[in-house]
């Protein structure tokens, strides 16, 4: 399949990190909120992701794990 | 998701699944991970010892999923010294915070350098001290508001000092090996940190080796993440400016191959 | 049994722990210690150890912490201004239920005080620090007792998991004796909490942190059961001439012997008098004091002090029998004929 | 029977040397024996004295405030110790350094001018210390002199050329002391 | 006398200080005072007063050796851990005889333990440190006694030139109370021993070394006398409802409070139980506790410690009657009730 | 002699007539002397407040004809902030040995340092603890034996540590206004010394000065005095270089002597 | 007459001030009170709760595991206070964040949409604290509105366009927990 | 007079630092002692004193005294 990333939704605090440094802007934090009360952050658009993990790195909750999709 | 995709950024082994209680947006957190993928990327998880300070992330030992040892406030890199004396086969690593490290613990960093302990120092620091609310650190900027700076750090009327740049500091000092700093306040900063981390672990054989990243406290500092990520890239990094200070594997490498040439 | 060598105290002290297997020494100068660091600058490298003179005596303490978290034993020594400074150390050694053995050669206070021989740290080697916890604290009062305690000491530590102070003075540091080192290896003992790498098992942790009120109260009570046990099992106390004594001094260390010295002049004058020398300062042989308050006609508490251990003896006597006091302090020695004349004294009243 | 004595000098003079002899002698020989220094403050220079201990049985106080005897090698530890011996004590005095006769009349005082000696009989100005420690135990028997020179042998490895001039130097003391030379 | 303000129980300390004529404030953050730090970092510049976070409790215990030697009145505060780091600095206050206010809002341990409110500083304040020397140690049970005992302890560190440790706990330090500030303004001492330059007079010297043995004995003779002063003069205890009590609670600060609270709850059942709580630590009413255990069938000691003071309490009472105990600890509050129960169950056995 | 004579050089005024304790040939004595100089040449000794530490000079409460303060071990730094912020109208110096300063004190050095604390500070290096009796100090020479580096210190096998240079270190912060080093191994470095000592404290009310003195300690070292002052001349120099490295007064001047011109 | 409360929600909802508020009308109205808070571990966000204690006497335990009342304005909080309440006690529930009913029988319960009200009614969504602590005292008049009105504005100088929407938050909730309002 | 030094004896502690220091050569260690047992410093020559003080600023006890003469 394609490049695309998951998100722990459990993990993840809501901080944005990742929305701000995801150079498609594929990112957003959601409307729902997770266990810990956090409007957790979802891939809106993976199609468009060329995996490039700046999502990832920069989130200190590692709630991210990108994935590369065989071409 | 197809099952032969790759996975090509993943959970580090050497970080447990534990929640961390870290604020939001926090960059301990990314600290974690970095000194995480070093221990993995090395492979000695196994013999690796880490020690946490007493700070933010005193609960250290909850988040790397190796043996590891709470210190006392400032005192880690003593403890470490103690860990590497007894047993030189193991790897050590402390992290500290800026309250820890550079305002109650500046004789222990600075003889565990001056002995050139074997060990690897992650110094985190983020202006501020964090855990305790929000007072002034010995990197505090100048101007910057703490509860214990109420009008801003104020070096001269109120004789509160200046900001203190440890890596500088230690590079006087013969002993260490390896002096780095690295932000933490992008991606590609983050990259750049995970390198270093890893040459810094990878030379700990050598000697003291030492990564200072800077790094933010969004809820001290009163910003969101991502705003406080912008501030301290404006401001932090032209007191705390980003390099290798010191890399003398690479010194000596450089002078051999010069040698030869 | 080995040979029969003459030794200065603090040097005794010293190969001691390297024979009960003690390869780390961190330690900070001071007097008047400072013949254990440097025995050890030179013997701990010929046995593979490591000596290192820290930066400071928190340094110093903090250092034993790593070492013996590592699982290793490990001693440091200092004198009284430098024992309080390691408090902070021991008191997360003790939290953490670390075994570390710490001498302490003390001198006169408060302060800088003076470099001669003293017993005023009694309160804080018995009562020590922040929170509720104990070291084990042993007194010994001669060369060859404050080897064989050195000895016991390691054992005691890696035991119990707790900080052993050996509480000397000054005249038990700079005096030499002949002594004999036990030959016995140095005992095993479980380590498998030591932070050793976590190959093939699941990672240990060494902490004294309990953020939950309710699981630090509970650590708190898993101290004192374990204190508990130390109390019921390693009471040591020596009861010298006390069979028909109608006077018991109590000392221990240096001013024990003082004592005995005294007591030979006042046996010879007919006086029967008697000693009773804690060994072990904690725990505290309350109940042997207890006993001896029942056959004496008073308690004459002797130290090099204003009296610290005095509080201990009164509560193990509890006012059975009158308790009186005499110190010498800052350094001053008290003399045999002193003390002979004390007993006198109270016994004409 | 319990031996105890001073020994007291100027800091280079070997007084803390022959008082750790005089010790290790008595270990050896099976007494009980304590040496014990008087620290100063943690500074040089100045005067230094020990205290040894030789006993039957085990040494109670280490601190001897009226010692049986004393060696003083120089004034001010002639003026220091003099007063303190008990009555029908030795005191053992090194008349190269110190002198004044001694004040009290109660005392057995043996005089020897160590340092001259040394020099001039020995050949060894260094072995001073060994004339006054051999009048100790020429007068007092606290160790035999077999005993002490085993205990300095062992002492001086590696040191043998000082060593035959040390036992010069106390058997020179033992005889002054009982009289035989001068 | 001024106006009614409700404050948190740390920045009230401060204030009281400052209205001592307090304008020096040395300190490092720990929780949970940091508020006392907080606030004198706004208040005492607006005074003309001198505010700094030192590098660490070390530095700050000997930055107010330094003001109080030039005669300044000078405070510090920190909990637990960070007391036992200022106890060095605090013996040079005490050998040298300078004046110095601390506050110690305890926390529980031992190592770093937690940090909700505890009272298991007990012994490293009333028995400190090496060598023979006392601090005077008040413990306040309220915010407006916390304010006036503040202010007590300015005056009486200058009078007897010594230093005075506050004994709060968490709670104490945290909460909300009504207060007002005495109006009285501070008390002058003589303080011509201070080094503040030698126009017109011989030097000063604040030290607290003394290499002669002899020198340094007179020196803690001259502090026990000052000190057998102080335990003349400042003794003070609390006795609630005790003239008809048969059961008498022993309690100190925070835990004096609940302790009230349950004597409520038991008198409202028939059962005469009375408080007596020391406020004064040390010097100790041991004769309180005397008198006290002719009259009452037993004592019940409640700490939040594992048993501190309780050794005070045996050494007052002597065994007149039985002394139990009660302690939480780690941050644990006791709750009335438990009390209650306690005191219950003792007078059903 | 002739009562028309001048004294050209007398005992100075603020040092006390009492003799000193300390071993024959040992500098102490003079860098004593040149304080005594400085604060006479600037007329201060009614407002001066000298602290002095643990060490050979813990005494120099003696010593010094002035009102004086003996700080615990390592400390002075700490105990003379608090002087000063109480009363900014003394002057007020610390006197410290290299143990003292450069290892327990290390902390307190640097933070007065870097808060700028108006005072001076009057370091004396002799490479080693002389009044403990000779042990390795921070500053003690690489290969030189001390009582606690039996086989010479040994920063490879041993990890002893490297000499540790204060005043390179402290040039790293931004607080300090003045930092030099003088030896006292010859009459002409003595001469130079006493202008930077006076130099040092005459620019105190601008902020935080210091002065490290290349010394000596014969007894520890076990040399005569004379033999003692060549051999650090020859050994000590190369490893603690002479000179004023910052003077911030100065430079100002020059900047402004600059901007006219 | 003591009263006890218990006010405890998420870190954000004001609920210290709103404790704090009380203490001080209680002050001012001339009654003994204690303000106490509960401080986590040493770092941020969760649940936060103080107790106020409000009495005619000499107040004592300042801990108070049973209170006469508890706020709850989260769900957490009330999982961990409701079964705190003395028996026969009052219960205000912020229904806007508590979803289920009390689960005791043995309680006065009074259930207030705080955060819809204070959005919709008050049009000041920061004032959802001030509309339970009008409930709260309109329920136990621990202490008068006017004083509680007066401790606000004292608090609140430069903040005043803050102080009349708190002010009519805090009616609002006296009027529901009167049952005059819906 | 010319210029001369004046040591005092009683502070001396015949270190010799002096005598090494003297560019003309005219301090020595004499052969008396003084009170605390020191061989104390002489000047041997004082009418080659040039009152350079090059001795009394490198004696630790403070013994010396430089005199310069009026021509
Ligand atoms: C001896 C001692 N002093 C003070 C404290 C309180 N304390 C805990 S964390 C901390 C500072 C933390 O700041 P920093 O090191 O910068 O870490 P951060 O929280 O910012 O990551 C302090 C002062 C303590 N626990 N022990
Ligand atoms: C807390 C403490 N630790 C250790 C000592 C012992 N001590 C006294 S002086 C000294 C070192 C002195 O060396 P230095 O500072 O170099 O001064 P010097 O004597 O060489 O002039 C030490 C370790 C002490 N008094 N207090
Ligand atoms: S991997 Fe890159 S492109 Fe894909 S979501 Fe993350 S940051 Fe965006
Ligand atoms: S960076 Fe991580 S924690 Fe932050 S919003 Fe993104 S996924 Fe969530
Ligand atoms: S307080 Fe600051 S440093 Fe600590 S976890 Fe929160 S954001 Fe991070
Ligand atoms: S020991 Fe060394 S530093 Fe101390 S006085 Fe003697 S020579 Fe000077
Ligand atoms: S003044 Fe100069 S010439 Fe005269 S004695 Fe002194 S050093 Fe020599
Ligand atoms: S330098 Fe001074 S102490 Fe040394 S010999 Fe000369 S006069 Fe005497
Ligand atoms: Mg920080
Ligand atoms: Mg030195």
């Amino acid at each position: 399949m394609a490049n695309h990333i998951e998100i722990d939704r459990d993990r993840c605090k809501g901080c944005g990190l990742c929305v701000a440094s995801c150079p498609r802007q594929i990112i957003e934090l959601g409307r729902d909120i997770n266990a810990k009360g956090y409007h957790f952050a979802v891939q809106v658009d993976p199609s468009r992701c060329i995996a490039c993990q700046m999502c990832a790195v920069s989130c200190p909750d590692v709630a991210i794990t990108v994935y590369r999709g065989r071409k | 998701m197809d099952a032969n995709d790759t996975a090509v950024f993943t959970y580090p082994r050497s970080l447990s699944r534990t929640p961390t209680h870290y604020c939001p947006g926090c960059l301990h957190g990314v600290a974690h991970r970095l000194v995480a993928e070093a221990i993995d990327a090395l492979g000695v998880r196994e013999k690796t010892v880490g020690i946490c300070p007493v700070g933010c992330s005193v609960l250290a030992y909850k988040y790397f999923d190796c043996d590891m040892i709470e210190a006392s406030h400032g005192r880690a890199p003593a403890v470490a010294t103690g860990v590497k004396r007894a047993r030189p086969d193991l790897v050590c690593f402390t992290y500290q915070g800026d309250g820890d490290l550079a305002s109650i613990g500046m004789a222990e960093i600075i003889h565990a350098a001056n002995r050139n302990e074997p060990i690897t120092v992650i110094f985190y620091n983020n202006a501020i001290y964090g855990m305790t609310g929000g007072q002034m650190a010995p990197t505090t900027l100048v101007g910057m508001k703490t509860s214990t700076s109420p009008t801003g750090r104020d070096p001269i009327d109120r004789g509160a000092g200046y900001p203190i740049r440890m890596v500088e500091l230690l590079n006087t000092l013969e002993g260490p090996v390896y002096l780095a700093r690295q932000s933490l306040l992008s991606s590609a900063d983050i990259f750049r940190a995970r390198r270093v981390v890893q040459r810094a672990f990878s030379l700990q054989s050598k000697g003291f080796t030492f990564v200072e990243f800077v790094g933010t406290c969004p809820t001290n500092w009163g910003m969101a993440p991502v705003e406080a990520r912008e501030w301290a890239q404006k401001r932090m990094i032209e007191v705390f400016p980003i390099g290798v200070f010191r890399d003398r594997e690479a010194e000596a490498a450089k002078a051999s191959a010069a040698k030869e040439a | 049994m080995g040979e029969k060598i003459l030794m200065k105290g603090s040097e005794a002290i010293a190969e001691a722990a390297v024979r009960a297997g003690c390869k780390l020494f961190f330690g900070y100068p001071i007097t008047p210690q400072n013949e254990v660091p440097e025995y050890m600058s030179k013997r701990l490298f010929e046995v593979g150890g490591q000596f290192v003179q820290a930066e400071s005596e928190v340094a110093a303490s903090n250092m034993c912490y790593g070492a013996a978290a590592v699982g290793h034993r490990v001693m440091t020594s200092s004198s009284s201004p430098g024992v309080t400074l390691k408090q902070e150390g021991l008191s997360y050694c003790a939290g953490s239920e670390l075994p570390v053995v710490v001498v302490n050669v003390m001198r006169g206070g408060p302060g800088l005080g003076g470099i001669q021989p003293a017993q005023s740290d009694y309160f804080q080697a018995t009562r020590p620090g922040h929170g509720d916890f104990r070291y084990i604290v042993i007194a010994p009062a001669t060369i060859q007792e404050a080897v064989d305690l050195m000895m016991d000491a390691f054992d005691l530590a890696d035991r119990y998991r707790n900080p052993v102070m050996v509480l000397a003075d000054g005249l038990i540091g700079q005096m030499m004796e002949p002594v004999v080192f036990r030959e016995d290896p140095p005992k095993e003992y479980d380590k498998s909490w030591a932070c050793t790498g976590c190959a093939g098992r699941e990672k240990n942790i060494v902490n004294s942190l309990y953020l939950d009120p309710k699981d630090l109260e509970d650590h708190n009570f898993h101290l004192f059961r374990k204190y508990d046990e130390v109390e019921k099992n390693e009471i040591r106390v020596e009861e010298y001439l006390m069979e028909d004594a109608e006077v018991a001094l109590a000392a221990y260390g240096t001013t024990a012997r003082i004592c005995k010295t005294a007591i030979g002049l006042l046996r010879a004058q007919g006086f029967k008098v008697g000693l009773v020398r804690p060994i072990t300062l904690w725990p505290f042989p309350y109940r042997t004091f207890r006993k001896v308050a029942d056959r004496v006609r008073f308690v004459l508490d002797v130290e090099m002090s204003m009296g610290q251990m005095i509080q201990d003896v009164r509560l193990g006597v509890v006012e059975r029998c009158p308790v009186h006091f005499y110190g010498r302090v800052g350094g001053m020695v008290p003399a045999p004929v002193e003390i002979v004349q004390q007993v006198q004294r109270l016994l004409a009243e | 029977m319990q031996y105890e004595v001073i020994i007291a000098g100027f800091g280079g003079q070997g007084v803390m040397l022959i008082g750790q002899l005089l010790a290790n002698a008595a270990m050896l020989q099976g007494s009980k024996t304590v040496w014990m220094p008087s620290y100063g403050p943690e500074m040089r220079g100045g005067t230094a004295n020990c205290t040894v201990v030789v006993s039957d049985e085990d040494i109670g106080s280490p601190v001897v405030p009226r010692p049986g005897a004393a060696i003083v090698m120089n004034l001010p530890s002639m003026d220091k110790f003099e007063p303190l011996v008990v009555p029908g004590g030795l005191l053992v005095v090194n008349a190269s350094l110190v002198a004044r006769k001694a004040e009290r009349t109660d005392l057995d005082v043996v005089y020897v001018e160590c340092n001259r000696l040394a020099e001039e009989q020995v050949k060894s100005p260094r072995s001073a210390n060994m004339i006054a420690l051999g009048a100790y135990i020429g007068k007092t028997g606290a160790a035999t002199p077999e005993i002490v020179k085993y205990a300095m042998a062992k002492k001086m490895v590696g040191k043998e050329r000082f060593l035959e001039a040390n036992k010069a130097a106390l058997d020179l003391g033992i005889r002054l002391a009982q009289g035989e030379a001068g």
